[in-house]
């Protein structure tokens, strides 16, 4: 052996030696720091209860549920874990990935959710149940209004190319679909044209980290609806309120897409004041106005309006009408109610997903003369509440 | 040389039986295996009607809105639902048979299932002594991709009953 | 040798160390991308301050406005208008005059012989007698003759057993009828969530709660600010309280802490029915089911509660095995009755 | 329990490392043995009972065929072919029954009875190491394994347990009594697991994704190129999966003082198919070779019986890999581009190495999409949209795709070349605290990106 190769040979054995003892502590270290570290019961970033110990049982054991709820306690209770999640990003980031758990990554900050034409058939019969319960009261007056999502309006800020599937070329199909359902008392409210002007202009219709539209794109839409139900919306004034400026929403969380973006959430409040009171009638708890300011400084200051989502609202105005209007909505219907309220008299707000009660009397012994109904294209599509609540639970026997 | 031979044979006879055992044994392991593991499909509404006259509960079949309204389940998240529910707010009988899509759904249902006993006991604690004891002996058996909750007076009949109908 | 490990030992922890500088900076990184997300604090304050209005005030403003700014077109009385929505906005006041109709008419006598109802209460209609008020005084009033035919009505399908299920509509105008109505009380006022004549929201209850228990449970009534609340208590309190007394004392408590909290709230109460004859007789404590009744009616009476006399309804076939509560037969005919009592018909 | 889970890195590891090496010497065969079996019943216990069964009948097999070789050598060989059989048929059972069972069932067959049965985890790897052990004592290549520890340990040794390499008992048959672990050898096996979890997690996973996301695309958006990212994507994502997991387990092997052998040997960069399959999976192919292609005759036979002799061969090792028809037609695949490389091609191509490599990178692209589509009408409509069948050449989505998956492909393609080892290795001597930096840091990414695998945002819905 040469010399030469008797130093090689001594700088590989260090090598390996050093590697030897870094790795036996890494192991180690990172074991330790398992065990010590404090379990958390839930997850505010992912806003989930986080696994705990998994129950030792024979049953649990012999099925394997045990080990695998083992390996998601492991994962869930990990030291330090959000940061690591983000460590993961900054990894993606690099490497140039675009896209996580359903959103997309865009180069102007924007986070953008996909729209997937899954199951057509699905909303084809949400659809259905709608139009053959509105058909149920020909002398009310009915609007329909699907909110279309940044995936559609932002598609130019999407990564090119993203293969999402067009939420235009599903909407035309179900506005052919209602216009076939032939309703003469039911007006469809289409935004799409008016966003897109807006979004050109550089307004901001979307949260850049939330699924959500944002007070002014409710406000928006509010406007068009306003103009359909013949509302004198022009004579409201509003004044601006900015609640939060450093607003980083769902699809952050949903993605793990982390970054310093943040929005603003705005209220737009009527001036002169309309006294309005919401009964959460499932909660069996009356108050004031529509916002909780609890929602706002939680973990989801979306739910500034109302405090999140609830089966049934009954919204009382000081409004000088004896219109009374019944909204069928998901969370975008949140942001934009407050507009309503000084044009009816009464406001009930069912969201399908939880409510359970019967939808037809209420209909019938709340005195509504307007049903709306305020989706969001997405969810309208996923959700199958809807046609469950309307149809009168007996959908699927 | 006999008694050699002897040996010899007494050796191959326990090979032999080795043998035979080794294979007696891999194939009863597969029948255990096997056996284990399936169970029929079975129409669930009709099997759980059916599985109500067991006993003398007083307690109708439930459409899908009070199985969201008790159980905040939603019926097409599932392959298939049978619900029956109690007659008034006095009897606490109730029998619910979900068969999951995916078997990860089967915590969830059986998580939900327990909230609405607890829910219901706190109905009943300290009130109606029938109902607790009903509410006590709540069952909750998972097989395969059946979930099932038994609230009855007479809970084992109902269950051996079930058993019986899904194995083959 | 040794030496060489020392040094390996110290560069292994150098880099260890190195690793949690690291960790420590993209720590650092993350704390800065989700830092602040804090709102607004003027922004908070606004939005508390629409929070801490005072409901009852604002719940006035907006009752008074329909009176006050909207022509009010006066429906024709005898026909059902709950369906037809443009007129419903004036209903919504009309109950506010409902109690000066059913106080003195509806209520029983305090001094009427209650006890007699529960010994034979349902076997034969002449017992019912008492039960519907036989005014000495000649002229009947419109409201009365109303209240007579109805239990007429009704008495004899209780008898024959065949009191159809509410159709569709009536649900409907009791729907619109108890809007702003909560009914309040143990398992009784359980079952009429439970049957499904009034959605849950508008039911507040405690199983086998004593009126002690349901005092408790005011603020739970109060935070839904109702216009009405319809008691409805059951048996627990023949055992729970061991003399009349403590009964009226904790009825009396019921009723102020209720008025207390709830501001201008018209109040209802229902009759403790008696056991069914069955467990009357096995349960000593519950004989005195009638008694408490008619002091119920009595103390109601002196505070100005509404006492709905429910009595005449009970039939012995429409017990649940527990010989306490009532299938849904009986609360078809109690809401059907009810219904006439509180609604704008009378 | 595979090695790239949590449960394993901070749980098992650590306790199996404590154990083992405060375990006096004699007792440290128990110690792994032990936590092999708790390796192996952690995903499905019950079939720990089928690993010990699998363990005596092939310890008791050895002894009676190694007693009666030298003196009744048909006894023997009527031994092996049961204890053969024995082993087949339980692979058979539990891996193809099933399988054929729905087959048969499809046709008409309705009175077998179908079964549904969970494979039990490394089955294929473990049933072949018993059954190369056997035929080896058999034909006295090695001595036959009196202690049945070390014979169980052997069989259920954690680390190649369930997803090989398959190795040949005169391999670790000296380490089974005696073995040293040196620090540096120990570092040697860290370099290697690190190695190979940074395969598996920073890059198999990632092209899995990219694979994934391609393969669910609907028709609308498929184009030839995407295809082929995608086919690209899927090629170096098994490689990665399975070297990867290779040199896990002949790391870990190493840490404990066993020497594995080495499984991989930079396939892709193959002049020709037979170079290939010399490089991929070593250690099964080898063992296809020496126990079905040479006792089959091999190739000094007539070249009619050769073609059938390879063809069995490759249809067994397509059938290996799963109980699909689709393996079938991979192993055929193969086993039709070797003739054809035998026949028709011979060693043209060797000549002129870089058209050889690209040709066969080109044609192994093609069997992987065979081998990951179980159904063949999706596997007709991917290779359809390979070739043109039915869409575009490139569209925007292509572009996407290019842009966001493009740095991992080449990167995958600079890993599974010797060049970028030869480099590691250089610079590993000449900068050590450096190197041991960069893994450190690359072991924390892997942590990462395994704390994100259980990132699971619940946003809408309480289920």
């Amino acid at each position: 052996m040469t010399d030469r190769e008797a130093r090689e040979r001594a700088r590989k054995l260090r090598f390996f030696r050093l590697l030897g003892i870094v790795f036996l502590m890494m192991i180690f270290l990172l074991s330790f720091l398992r065990l010590v570290w404090p379990r958390k019961a839930y997850s505010a970033q992912e806003r989930r209860t986080l696994t705990q110990f998994p129950e030792m049982t024979t049953e649990n054991l012999r099925n394997g549920t045990f080990t695998n709820a083992m390996e998601d306690y492991l994962a869930d209770q990990f030291p330090a874990r959000n940061v690591w999640v983000y460590l993961d990003d900054l990894r993606g980031r690099i490497m140039g990935e675009k896209y996580s758990q359903g959103v997309y990554r865009s180069g102007s900050s924007y986070l953008i959710e996909e729209f997937k034409r899954t199951d057509d058939n699905r909303a084809a019969k949400t659809t259905k149940a709608v139009m053959d319960y509105l058909r149920e009261y020909p002398d009310i007056s009915a609007y329909f209004m699907l909110v279309p999502n940044a995936s559609w309006i932002l598609k130019d800020k999407l990564p090119g190319g993203a293969p999402i599937d067009s939420e235009e070329d599903w909407y035309t199909s179900w506005s052919q679909e209602v216009k076939n359902a032939n309703l003469s008392n039911l007006k469809v409210i289409s935004l799409a044209p008016t966003f897109a002007e807006e979004a050109a202009q550089g307004k901001q219709i979307y949260y850049r980290t939330d699924h959500h539209w944002t007070t002014y794109g409710a406000y928006v839409g509010a406007k068009e609806l306003a103009a359909q139900m013949g509302l004198a919306f022009e004579e409201q004034n509003w004044k601006k309120v900015e609640v939060h400026n450093r607003f980083q929403g769902t699809l952050m969380s949903k993605s793990g897409f982390y970054s310093r973006t943040a929005d603003t959430i705005e209220l737009y409040l009527p001036d002169p004041d309309v006294a309005s009171v919401t009964a959460y009638k499932e909660q069996q708890k009356t108050l004031p106005g529509l916002y909780s300011s609890e929602g706002l400084t939680g973990d989801d200051p979306y739910e500034v309006f109302f405090g999140g989502n609830y089966p049934w609202l009954n919204i009382s105005t000081k409004a000088k009408t004896n219109r009374k209007l019944l909204i069928f909505k998901d969370s975008y219907a949140n942001a934009m109610i407050g507009f309503l309220c000084p044009f009816f008299s009464e406001i009930h707000v069912v969201d399908p997903r939880y409510y359970t009660g019967d939808i037809r009397t209420l209909t019938a012994s709340a005195g509504i003369t307007d049903i709306c109904f305020l989706y969001n294209i997405k969810t309208y599509y996923e959700d199958a509440s809807l046609s469950l609540i309307l149809e009168g639970g007996e959908a699927d026997e | 040389m006999g008694e050699q031979w002897d040996i010899e044979k007494r050796r191959q006879l326990y090979i032999w039986a080795f043998q035979a055992v080794a294979l007696t044994a891999l194939f009863a392991f597969v029948w255990f295996i096997a056996h284990e593991k399936k169970y029929k499909e079975v129409d669930v509404p009709q099997l759980v009607a059916d599985m109500s006259t067991i006993t003398q509960d007083e307690w109708h079949a439930e459409d899908n809105l009070s199985l969201k309204r008790r159980f905040g389940l939603a019926a097409n998240d599932f392959a298939a639902v049978g619900y029956f529910g109690p007659n008034s707010n006095m009897d606490a009988a109730e029998l619910l048979l979900v068969r999951v899509k995916d078997k990860s759904h089967t915590d969830a249902v059986v998580e939900a299932m327990k909230n609405r006993v607890a829910y219901q006991c706190t109905c009943f604690d300290g009130y109606g002594e029938d109902q607790m004891a009903l509410l006590k002996d709540a069952r909750y058996l998972t097989r395969g991709y059946y979930v099932f909750l038994i609230i009855s007076s007479d809970a084992s009949s109902v269950e051996r009953e079930f058993l019986k109908q899904i194995e083959p | 040798m040794n030496n060489h490990y020392k040094k390996l030992m110290r560069k292994a922890f150098h880099l260890i160390l190195g690793a949690i500088g690291f960790f420590l900076f993209v720590t650092l990184l993350y704390v800065i991308a989700v830092s602040g997300k804090k709102p607004v604090k003027a922004g908070v304050d606004i939005v508390k301050d629409i929070e801490s209005q005072n409901v009852p005030a604002l719940l006035q403003a907006i009752r008074q406005k329909d009176v006050t700014e909207i022509d009010v077109t006066v429906p024709t009385t005898e026909e059902p208008v709950y369906s037809v929505p443009e007129k419903t906005t004036e209903e919504a006041t009309m109950p506010v005059t409902v109690p000066e109709i059913t106080e003195g008419d509806v209520t029983e006598p305090a001094d009427e012989p209650a006890t007699q109802a529960p010994v034979e209460p349902t076997t034969e209609p002449p017992t019912q007698a008492p039960t519907v008020p036989i005014p000495t005084e000649p002229p009947l009033t419109v409201k009365q003759i109303k209240i007579m035919d109805f239990q007429e009505e009704w008495n004899e399908k209780l008898d024959l057993n065949d009191v159809r299920n509410l159709t569709n509509e009536e649900q409907q105008q009791i729907h619109a009828m108890f809007m702003n109505t909560i009914f309040f009380g143990d398992s009784m006022t359980q079952a009429i969530g439970d049957y499904g004549f009034i959605d849950m929201s508008q039911v507040i209850y405690k199983r086998s709660a004593s009126v002690d228990a349901l005092i408790e449970k005011i603020p739970e009534v109060a935070a839904v600010y109702p216009e009405r609340v319809v008691i409805f208590v059951g048996l627990n309190n023949c055992n729970y309280y061991k003399t009349p007394e403590d009964f009226v004392t904790a009825f009396t408590a019921l009723v102020q802490k209720l008025r207390e909290q709830i501001p201008g709230v018209t109040l209802y109460v229902s009759s403790l029915l008696p056991p069914s004859d069955v467990l009357g007789s096995t349960r000593a404590d519950l004989v005195r089911a009638p008694m408490y009744d008619a002091l119920l009616n009595h103390t109601a009476n002196m505070l100005g509660v509404n006492y709905i006399d429910s009595k005449w309804i009970v039939r012995q076939q429409n017990y649940l095995k527990d010989g306490i509560h009532m299938n849904r037969t009986f609360y078809r005919v109690w809401f059907r009755y009810l219904q006439l009592l509180m609604g704008p018909n009378l | 329990m595979v090695f790239s889970s949590m449960t394993y890195l901070f749980v098992f590891l650590p306790m199996v490392l404590l154990a083992y090496f405060i375990a006096p010497p004699q007792a440290r065969n128990m110690v792994l043995l032990a936590f092999s079996l708790i390796f192996y019943a952690w995903g499905e216990p019950v079939y720990i009972f089928l690993m010990l069964m699998s363990i005596t009948v092939n310890y008791v097999f050895g002894r009676i065929i190694s007693n009666n070789r030298a003196n009744h050598s048909r006894y023997a060989k009527l031994n092996l072919g049961i204890a053969v059989g024995w082993n087949l048929l339980a692979l058979g059972i539990f891996k193809y029954y099933p399988f054929v069972s729905s087959q048969l069932r499809g046709i008409g067959l309705k009175f077998i009875p179908g079964m549904k049965l969970i494979l039990p985890i490394g089955i294929s790897f473990y049933t072949f190491q018993a059954i190369s052990y056997l035929v080896d004592v058999y034909r006295n290549k090695i001595r036959v394994q009196r202690g049945f520890l070390k014979f169980a340990l052997y069989i259920s040794m954690f680390p190649q347990l369930i997803a090989g390499p398959i190795v040949r008992y005169d391999d670790v048959e000296k380490q089974l009594s005696k073995r040293k672990v040196t620090l540096a050898m120990f570092g040697n096996g860290g370099e290697y697991f690190l190695r190979g979890l940074i395969k598996k997690v920073l890059l198999a996973n990632q092209l899995g994704a990219l694979y994934v996301q391609i393969e669910s695309l609907g028709a609308a958006h498929a184009s030839v190129l995407t295809a082929w990212l995608g086919a690209f994507a899927y090629t170096f994502q098994i490689y990665f999966d399975f070297s990867g997991y290779s040199d896990m387990a002949i790391g870990l092997g190493k840490m404990f003082g066993f020497r594995f052998p080495k499984n991989f040997d930079y396939p892709y960069t193959a002049t020709s198919i037979t170079s290939f399959w010399r490089r991929w999976h070593i250690s099964l192919s080898s063992w296809f070779r020496e126990y079905v292609y040479i006792p089959l005759g091999g190739k000094r036979v007539s070249p009619r019986k050769h073609v059938r002799n390879i063809l069995i061969v490759w249809l067994l090792t397509g059938f290996w890999h799963g109980a699909g028809w689709n393996f079938m037609l991979w192993g055929l695949y193969y086993g039709i581009l070797l003739l054809l490389e035998k026949y028709v091609v011979h060693d043209r191509i060797s000549r002129h190495p870089w058209p050889g490599r690209i040709l066969t990178f080109l044609l192994v692209t093609i069997g992987w999409m065979f081998f990951v589509h179980t159904d063949f009408s999706e596997m007709l409509t991917y290779v359809g949209h390979m070739f043109g069948v039915g869409c575009t050449f490139a569209n925007a989505t292509t572009g996407y795709f290019l842009r966001t998956g493009l740095l991992v492909l080449l990167l995958g393609m600079f890993f599974s070349t010797p060049i970028f080892h030869r480099l590691n290795e250089q610079f590993a001597v000449k900068y050590y605290t450096t190197s041991i930096a960069i893994r450190i840091v690359m072991f924390m990414l892997c942590i990462a990106a395994l704390v994100y695998q259980s990132y699971n945002p619940f946003l809408y819905f309480r289920f």
